[in-house]
């Protein structure tokens, strides 16, 4: 409930800071102030179980520590976000009050998914979400692609809106209890009555088109490659997870009792959305379009959650997108300072740039799974929840068999950085301040501690 | 009335919109669609709240019937804001390419 | 000293010892001291085989164990040593015939590299000690052990000259058709573990042993092939015998030491050790007086046509120790032994003779360009030409005896027996035949090497002779200990030896063999006269032909492995590499690779960029879903 | 065949016909005529359904505010006159395929499980300004706040993207 | 002590941490001496450990930290006598490599080194984990700087190569993850403090877990591939040859004296214990396999030229026949196995030292460039030729007896997969001798006309081995002692 107030809040204070502030640096300062605020009362409201301004909602958000856990990580990770990429923004465009002020707008999206009660909220939530984002995918006015990914982004996100809402039609119009609220639906006994059944694939459509997964996915390369590189970090890491956990929190409160009657289709999604992911990110040249293809890969892990929906899967999901965010967020805050995309950009960056090579290593080596690293851990929470749901063991021999091919991508680009010759002005070295550094290396190690000691996050679930 | 009519209509209407979306190139016409698939839904949430007052299920609930109108309501409000933004963005890519075509859209690929 | 046999350890570990010496000090000895450590460590173990000797004479024998070889708990191999007659005599003939090896090798090494002669002697030693080893082992194991043991000696003397290539190929040959018989010694073992669950002769021979083996089906045929192939692996018979006329790529008295004297002889050990075993195996014995016999003839008619001194040697020696395998298929054992013993002496002899005609050609080993040497090296001609005798069969002399018993045996084999005396008979012939050859080539008519060599023709040193003297007069008087009854002799050697080998069961009787004797030495002295009346003034000859071309290049049998089993086993393995791994194996795993990048590259062209596919594709992909829901 | 059903067969196919005009019309004039034409349509469909203040709202909201939005978008470039070049035939047939099996689907499925259940016509006050309102403001109140959100970033984009540089 | 910190602790600790001060050195020579004295220290410990083996000194040897309590995983370490054989192999094999390469020069030698304790850590972690999740970790981590020490120091086409290595692997061990998960979940509940009921990940609930027999027969070939990877067992061994290759000699070394020997130790570890009916179920198959793979990768081996391939295919078929010897279930040939674990790995890393000196003075690797060798470098080649003579196991070297376990164990399974097996023994010897005799011996060739013989280093780390070779080829019944309890512990399983 903090974070929903505070965020829209700041939003506001940010879209006035981008007229009044003088200096351009001082909109990502406000920025910084308010998301660690927001991370603060969030945190506050995760310690106490209270809000601190307390708002009737009708039941329609529903707070407890396991959104509010998730709302942690996921400002955590936008705090990491401005602080390692906040400079990149402002060379964006002239307007970078409103920049922040729309990924201001975005949390709050995020927050009323991780929320959200009823299929209204969720609606509003993802609008809320998307349209800030087919904004700042657009930011770059000058640049075609970024014109184009914005557009691509706008169609197809408004043709999902309407599955979306066919969807909640068709649920509202099968729910004899005549509601919206997820908690609310009666599935009746037995098979699902065919408008409900309806209602529930075109919102697992829509949904798994937010969360790019296969055969929804087709927007996401282009318009990762298109936007921005400094909001493709954005968007590839915090408001996909966010999707994810609107995802799981719907399937799970309103339909998890008839999961048998669903899995099948996830099954299909989540072998096609690895297989598309992984498969396909092989063959890519520019390391910006293979994290996109990757991202859609990694959806593919995440969607055992899915598929599995049990506790672990929970915990795991939590944990997913911390690993996954972190170390997306900080290979991309390497990636932007680089001038050249392609893989062969990244030649002997081990040499050049020992501190970017090393931490880039370690977030590719926690994207691969390799253990003692957060990616590990997350994947494997997902793969033990999968077998704990005990149903279709080979998805998880699919999902490690996948793994596997997706050390052939990201291993490529650690090849670069350590066993390539050095290539000249990769980098340039006066954006890469100590600070910049410094956090790099934060972020390595709490990926690795993460990966050893993952209960110092999955403990808050419980608390 | 039957609500399978209704379905019917706005499934109906919600297809024209799939296939205006597919077939035509035209961004705007593109976004037209869209809406119709939008006004489809609402159409049939109507439908659907009218259903429910007639099944009185749910007469326990004052506002029963409500729901789905206010829902309606803020689908449009969504719909207003989406506009707002989509166009800017067409526009904005009319500025730069002069077209609104969006197969001639393809610098991102592969 | 209670019991010399407490002792016996000390026999294998001298030369051991002498072997370490020479080895790690071989940049700091001077040839005198290793020659004095060479010799002496062989020396001193063939006087501890003297002692040995006697006790077990008095039929005192020894097994024991010092430590456990391997000891896991359903079984147990202990490092054992059995000494009884059997070993102990060639406990004698190793040590003894070694021993003056040394000596001899003394003056034929010593123009070689300080560092090469102590490397030479090391290896020698180390061969003694293997070869004790083998005889004294109490089981199969440590038997095995010695086995192997010979096998890489053999190898490392061969290719003594490393820098040659071809005498390495020599070596490589060698070893690797050892090894073939030693598998075939190793899987008897194998056999016999399982079925008794132990190796040690003693246990293994024993009643309940034997009777273990015999139970099983197959059993004992089984385990005695496979101990015969081991046998035809080291004793160089057919299949396994081309190794042997190659090894002579290794110094001359190495040839006279391990191809003549000693390491070859451990197949006839080894079953004669096992006898027990192989008189309850018919089929085996079957076989292997009809391997003997083929090998004895085909070396035999080999050695005619050879012109290599020593190739004829090696052949000839090929050629007797298929006689002792003859022994060994009749059940004949003690004539096999006898065989061995003073075969060990004429062809050491012979061997270490042949050397010293070397040594004085200046490293030429060829007859037809030797002649008339006797005048020059009458000491080493004597001595070669009672070797010749010897061997040939003269009564008298060793060899009458012992190659008497081995046709005996053979006439008085039940059905065929008559038949396989006429073979045997007839390669006995072919050995007088081929030997005198040699002598006559080489001892008689006119020299026919260079100038040069002919001016530096020498009798070859004392530390050379005195072991030729020492071996002829063997030669002569070795035979004594097998007298015959029918000569009025006892047999000693068969007495001596009845506690472990048991004496052949059919006897003819005395007029039998007085007429079996009478024909073969009259026979055999034809056929030296046939030999001296074409060798006496040999002037060279030309090209073989026919049947004689076929002889001089040994049947084509080494031609015939190539192509039989070489050569396909290289196209294998080239298929294997070039094909199979390549393309097929490591071809598939890098196609799976290929695979994932060419999908990689057709699936990346679904992203075509247009958003109006990827609405199509969209669809298409709710179609799928909802049918999946609806009608799945 | 009573008055109500006639009636809304003629919406309905007034607002189906005049979609697939829409879809039809080579003009992108034209085709936001055709669309004004169907809101008009559905608007009839809502005060059938007795929810006048969404029939209302949609006629002020889409068809007056929204599409008039899109014709000065049109007019501003000058749409009218540049035909939209054709597709490729066969993806659009392949569209017209695919989009028509989706609707035969769930129609089929939907028609044959469902026993009839009837929809309230001409009755019932749910739709009426006053409740509407009512609820809007005591439950919803969350969502209506929110909802300004989404108005201050589309008007954020609007300047964004709007704006020229 | 016991109480303080354990033996499995040390050991996988020291290498850790003296591997990551490793790579704050700048300089060569100093970080040289530093991760060969470390590793000495590892090598004490690892000695030290052998005094305290018996059963009284338990709180020594294992230790147990609860780590991930939801999910029942903990820090579950301990020596057995099969760990405390391999953890001794790996103490050996690094100081011996260390002082036996002590002669190359590396680029950042501060990483070379740092990375090469670091697997020493990871492979020590691996032979130590009694947790399944915990031997996973290692098993993945001792695999990480292999493949950066691969890539960064190898040959040529070092990262192709490489790169294949680590997928195969890679691929294999996430198989293997899937396996334990399966094994996991069907693990007996057990209660928590906390109250929360959850399977464990411990070897003992592995043991107990309560798979049918059809579950089994599955999960096998889960873990067996990602073993059968790393051993490598034919058809599963082509990364092998090339990554030998490319790879600078002295991961090599631990390449394929240690690391194969993860793959037999998850055998002995994990497969034959966990999945009893199943192993016994497929031991044929499995044997066939070896069997097959024996004598293929010899025939290979007969037409290499490329000596370090040679020598990578002759490894295929020894552990070709290990893995058979451990699918053959009586005490021969598993006593065999297990002491041909440590044999081996002595014997392999020899050769290789050999190796590394031929190719670091001569610059070339194939057999047909080289020549003469013996004459210039004697007491290399006397090295060369006992280890290579241990290498097809002649008896009195410390392969002999393993192998004449293995073959006799093979032999009362069945006596045809003896026989097949031996053939490798004649074929092993056609190789080995035609190598020696065209590298060694012959005349100088161009290629060798400038080798010297071995540096003093060399000479201490060969000598070692050729001791060792000796020592326990003479008198192996230490080493079966040693290695009893862990037979005890294989075999009850499987029957």
């Amino acid at each position: 409930m903090n974070a929903i107030i505070f965020s829209a809040t700041w939003g506001i204070v940010m879209m006035f800071s981008g007229v009044f502030a003088k200096s351009k640096s001082t909109p990502r300062w406000l920025a910084i102030a308010g998301i660690v605020l927001l991370f603060i009362v969030n945190a506050i409201e995760l310690n106490n179980g209270q809000p601190i301004f307390f708002i009737d909602a009708k039941d329609m958000v529903r707070i407890n520590s396991f959104n509010l856990t998730f709302l942690a990580v996921v400002f955590g990770c936008t705090l990491l976000y401005f602080l390692l990429c906040g400079k990149d923004v402002e060379k964006v465009g002239e307007h970078v009050g409103e920049y922040f002020a729309l990924i201001f707008f975005v949390l709050c999206g995020v927050t009323l998914v991780a929320t959200y009660n009823t299929l209204l909220l969720l609606f509003i939530g993802i609008e809320i979400l998307s349209i800030p984002l087919y904004i700042l995918t657009g930011s770059d006015k000058r640049n075609l692609k970024s014109n184009e990914a914005a557009l691509k982004y706008f169609l197809m996100g408004a043709f999902s809106t309407g599955i979306m809402l066919m969807g909640i039609a068709f649920i509202y119009g099968a729910n004899p209890n005549a509601s919206f609220f997820i908690n609310n639906i009666d599935l009746g006994t037995g098979q699902l009555s065919v408008m409900m059944a309806s209602g529930l694939v075109f919102l697992l459509i829509s949904l798994s088109f937010k969360v790019s997964a296969a055969p929804f996915h087709f927007w996401t390369p282009d318009v990762y490659d298109g936007a921005p590189t400094v909001f493709t970090s954005f968007m590839a890491t915090i408001v996909k997870v966010a999707a994810f956990f609107a995802f799981i929190r719907l399937f799970e409160n309103a339909f998890g009792k008839v999961h048998a009657q669903w899995q099948t289709l996830i099954v299909v999604i989540t072998v096609a959305t690895l297989l598309i992911g992984n498969i396909t990110a092989v063959f890519q040249q520019s390391v910006k379009r293979m994290l996109a293809y990757s991202s859609i890969a990694q959806a593919g892990f995440m969607l055992l959650a899915l598929f599995a929906l049990n506790d672990r899967a929970k915990e795991g999901l939590v944990l997913y997108s911390a690993a996954y965010s972190l170390a997306t967020i900080g290979i991309f805050a390497i990636l932007i300072k680089m001038s050249d995309y392609t893989v062969e950009g990244f030649n002997g960056l081990g040499k050049s740039q020992p501190v970017l090579g090393l931490t880039a290593t370690i977030f590719l080596l926690s994207l691969t799974g390799i253990p003692l690293t957060a990616g590990f851990q997350s994947k494997f929470y997902m793969l033990l929840a999968a077998v704990e749901n005990g149903h279709h063991f080979w998805i998880v021999i699919a999902a490690v068999l996948f793994a596997a091919i997706s050390a052939y991508y990201y291993f490529r680009v650690l090849q670069a950085i350590w066993f390539k010759p050095v290539k000249e002005n990769v980098i340039a070295a006066a954006d890469l301040t100590k600070g910049f550094k410094i956090l790099l290396i934060l972020t390595a190690i709490f990926i690795i501690v993460l990966g050893i000691y993952p209960e110092i996050l999955i403990q808050w679930l419980y608390h | 009335m039957d609500i399978k009519a209704y379905i019917a209509l706005s499934l109906t209407l919600f297809s024209i919109g799939i296939i205006g979306v597919l077939t035509r190139r035209n961004a705007i016409l593109v976004f037209m669609c869209v809406e119709l698939m939008l006004n489809a839904v609402n159409l049939l949430l109507v439908a659907f709240s009218k259903m429910h007052a007639a099944s009185g299920i749910a007469k326990a609930s004052v506002h029963y019937a409500s729901d789905a109108q206010i829902f309606v309501f803020f689908i449009m409000v969504v719909a207003a804001a989406e506009v707002a933004v989509g166009l800017a963005i067409i526009v904005m890519l009319y500025r730069n390419t002069h077209s609104v075509d969006i197969n001639f859209l393809n610098r991102l690929k592969n | 000293m209670s019991n010399i046999l407490e002792l016996a350890w000390l026999i294998p570990l001298l030369p051991l010892i002498g072997f370490l010496i020479n080895g790690l000090g071989r940049k700091i000895l001077s040839k005198g001291w290793v020659s004095m450590v060479g010799c002496g460590v062989i020396l001193a173990s063939f006087i501890l085989s003297v002692m040995v000797f006697m006790q077990t004479k008095n039929g005192i024998v020894l097994n024991t164990s010092y430590f456990d070889f391997i000891n896991v708990t359903s079984f147990k191999i202990g490092f054992e040593f059995k000494i009884d007659q059997l070993s102990s005599l060639f406990l004698l003939i190793i040590t003894g015939v070694g021993f003056l090896i040394h000596v001899y090798s003394t003056a034929y090494m010593h123009d070689e590299d300080n560092k090469d002669f102590a490397k030479y002697f090391s290896y020698l030693n180390l061969f003694v000690f293997s070869m004790l080893l083998l005889v004294l082992g109490g089981n199969f194991v440590i038997m095995f052990i010695g086995w192997e043991g010979v096998g890489l000696c053999s190898y490392l003397l061969i290719g003594y000259w490393f820098k040659n290539k071809g005498y390495t190929s020599a070596a490589n040959k060698a070893f690797i058709m050892n090894r073939i018989g030693d598998l075939g010694f190793l899987l008897a073992t194998f056999w016999i573990i399982k079925l008794v669950g132990s190796v040690n002769f003693d246990v293994v021979f024993s009643r309940e042993g034997l009777s273990a083996i015999t139970n099983a089906p197959y059993a004992v045929t089984g385990i005695t092939l496979l101990l015969f192939i081991g046998a035809t692996g080291k004793s160089a018979q057919i299949p396994l015998y081309t190794w042997l006329p190659d090894a002579m790529a290794g110094p001359t008295p190495v040839s006279a030491l391990i191809h003549a004297a000693t390491m070859v002889t451990a197949g006839i050990y080894m079953i004669a050790r096992s006898n027990v075993l192989f008189s309850l195996a018919g089929h085996t014995q079957t076989l292997i007086t009809v391997v003997g016999l083929a090998t004895a003839l085909l070396a035999a008619s080999i050695a005619i046509k050879q012109n290599d001194i020593k190739k004829v040697l090696a052949y000839s020696t090929v050629s007797q120790l298929g006689f002792m395998f003859i022994a060994l298929g009749t059940g004949n054992y003690i004539a096999a032994v006898f065989h061995v013993l003073t075969h060990a002496f004429f062809k050491a002899l012979m061997f270490l003779g042949s050397g010293s005609v070397i040594h004085a050609m200046g490293g030429e080993q060829d007859i037809r360009k030797m002649g008339g040497l006797h005048p020059h090296m009458k000491i080493t001609s004597i001595t070669f030409l009672i070797g010749c005798l010897a061997i040939a069969g003269i009564p008298g002399l060793s060899g009458f005896f012992s190659k008497d018993e081995i046709l005996a045996g053979a006439y008085s084999v039940h059905g065929y027996g008559k038949v396989l005396y006429g073979i045997t008979l007839f390669a006995a012939l072919l050995t007088a035949f081929y030997m005198f050859r040699l002598y006559f080539i080489t001892f008689t008519g006119k020299f026919r090497g260079t100038q040069d060599q002919e001016h530096h023709l020498h009798e070859s040193p004392a530390a050379m002779t005195i072991p030729l003297v020492v071996l002829a007069i063997l030669s002569i008087i070795g035979g004594f200990v097998g007298v015959p009854e029918a000569l009025g002799g006892h047999h000693e050697l068969a007495a001596f030896l009845s506690p472990v080998v048991k004496a052949a069961e059919h006897q003819l009787d005395h007029n039998t063999e007085y007429i079996l004797m009478g024909l073969s030495t009259m026979l055999v002295i034809v056929s030296i006269l046939f030999a001296w009346s074409k060798f006496k003034n040999y002037k060279g000859e030309g090209e073989a032909t026919g049947f004689g071309k076929v002889l001089q290049n040994k049947w084509y049998v080494d031609e015939l492995y190539q192509s039989v089993i070489i050569h396909p086993l290289k196209s294998l393995s080239a298929f294997f590499n070039n094909v199979l791994e390549k393309k097929g194996i490591d071809g598939f795993v890098n196609s799976v690779g290929k695979a994932v990048h060419y999908s990689s590259r057709q699936l990346r062209l679904l992203q075509s960029g247009q958003v109006g596919l990827y609405v199509l594709l969209m669809v298409i992909g709710m179609l799928a879903l909802f049918i999946i829901q609806l009608f799945v | 065949m009573n008055i109500i059903t006639l009636i809304f067969i003629l919406l309905s196919a007034m607002a189906v016909g005049s979609a697939v005009m829409m879809l039809l019309s080579k003009n992108p004039v034209k085709s936001i005529l055709w669309l004004i034409v169907v809101f008009f349509a559905i608007s009839g469909h809502y005060i059938m359904l007795n929810a006048q203040f969404l029939a209302v709202v949609n006629i002020i909201v889409y068809a007056g505010a929204i599409m008039v939005l899109f014709l000065f978008v049109v007019m501003l470039m000058n749409l009218n006159s540049t035909e939209e070049p054709a597709r490729n035939m066969r993806l659009q047939m392949v569209g017209i395929i695919s989009g028509g099996s989706l609707l035969l689907i769930l129609l089929s499925s939907l028609m044959k499980t469902n026993k009839e259940q009837l929809v309230l016509m001409r009755v019932g006050d749910a739709g009426l300004i006053k409740n509407l309102g009512n609820v809007l403001f005591t439950n919803y109140v969350l969502p209506f706040e929110i909802a300004s959100v989404l108005f201050l970033s589309a008007m954020i984009g609007a300047v964004v993207i709007g704006k020229k540089n | 002590m016991g109480t303080f910190i354990t033996f499995p602790e040390l050991l996988m600790w020291l290498p850790l941490l003296a591997g990551i001060v490793c790579f704050f050195f700048k300089k060569g020579p100093a970080v040289k001496s530093f991760a060969t004295a470390a590793s000495l220290v590892v090598l004490a410990v690892s000695v030290t450990s052998l005094f305290y083996a018996d059963a009284q000194f338990k709180s020594y040897n294992q230790v147990n930290y609860v780590w991930m309590k939801q999910i029942g995983n903990s820090l579950y370490l301990g020596l057995d006598s099969t760990g405390r054989l391999l953890t001794l192999l790996t103490a050996i094999a690094f100081p011996v490599i260390f002082i036996a390469t002590q002669k190359n020069n590396y680029k950042n030698p501060g990483s070379f080194y740092g990375l090469m304790l670091l697997a020493q850590a990871g492979l020590m972690g691996v032979f130590v984990s009694m947790d399944a999740l915990v031997f996973y970790f290692f098993w993945e981590l001792a695999l990480i700087p292999v493949y950066f020490l691969c890539s960064k120091w190898g040959g040529e086409k070092r990262i192709q190569s490489t790169f294949k290595f680590f997928v195969y692997t890679f691929a294999g061990s996430l198989l293997m993850l899937a396996g334990i998960l399966y094994v996991y979940m069907h693990t007996p509940a057990r209660a928590y403090d906390g109250g929360i009921a959850a399977h464990s990940f411990a070897l003992q609930s592995f043991v107990n877990s309560s798979l049918t027999a059809p579950e089994q027969n599955w999960v096998f070939w889960l873990f067996f591939v990602a073993f059968a990877i790393k051993m490598p067992v034919f058809p599963f061994h082509t990364w092998q040859p090339d990554t030998y290759d490319q790879s600078p000699t002295s991961v090599t070394m631990v390449l394929s004296g240690v690391m194969v020997k993860m793959g037999l130790f998850g055998v002995i570890r994990w497969l034959l214990p966990v999945l009893p009916e199943a192993s016994a179920h497929f031991a044929n198959i499995v044997i066939i396999l070896c069997i097959i793979g024996i004598l293929y990768a010899s025939c290979i081996a007969m037409v290499q030229d490329n000596i370090k391939k040679l020598v990578a295919y002759s490894s295929i078929a020894h552990i070709g026949l290990m893995c058979a010897a451990l699918f053959s279930f009586n005490e021969l040939s598993t006593q065999g196995a297990l002491i041909q674990l440590f044999s081996h790995g002595i014997n392999i890393i020899g050769m290789w030292i050999v190796v590394d000196i031929l190719e670091r003075q001569t610059g070339v690797k194939n057999i047909s460039q080289l020549g003469g060798v013996a004459q210039k470098a004697p007491v290399l080649t006397i090295f060369l030729v006992i280890i290579a003579l241990a290498n097809i196991a002649l008896p009195l070297t410390n392969a002999f007896v393993g192998e004449f376990m293995m073959f006799g164990g093979l032999f009362s399974v069945n006596p045809l997969y003896a026989l097949a097996a031996g053939i490798s023994i004649i074929l092993a010897a056609v190789y080995t001798l035609k190598m020696i005799q065209k590298a060694f011996y012959g005349e100088v060739v161009p290629a060798t006309s400038a080798i010297k013989d071995i540096s003093f280093g060399e000479k201490a780390a060969l000598f070692g081995l050729v001791a060792f070779i000796f020592l326990f080829g003479v008198m192996p019944q230490p080493m079966i002692d040693f290695t009893k309890d862990a037979l005890k512990n294989i075999l009850a399983v499987v029957q």
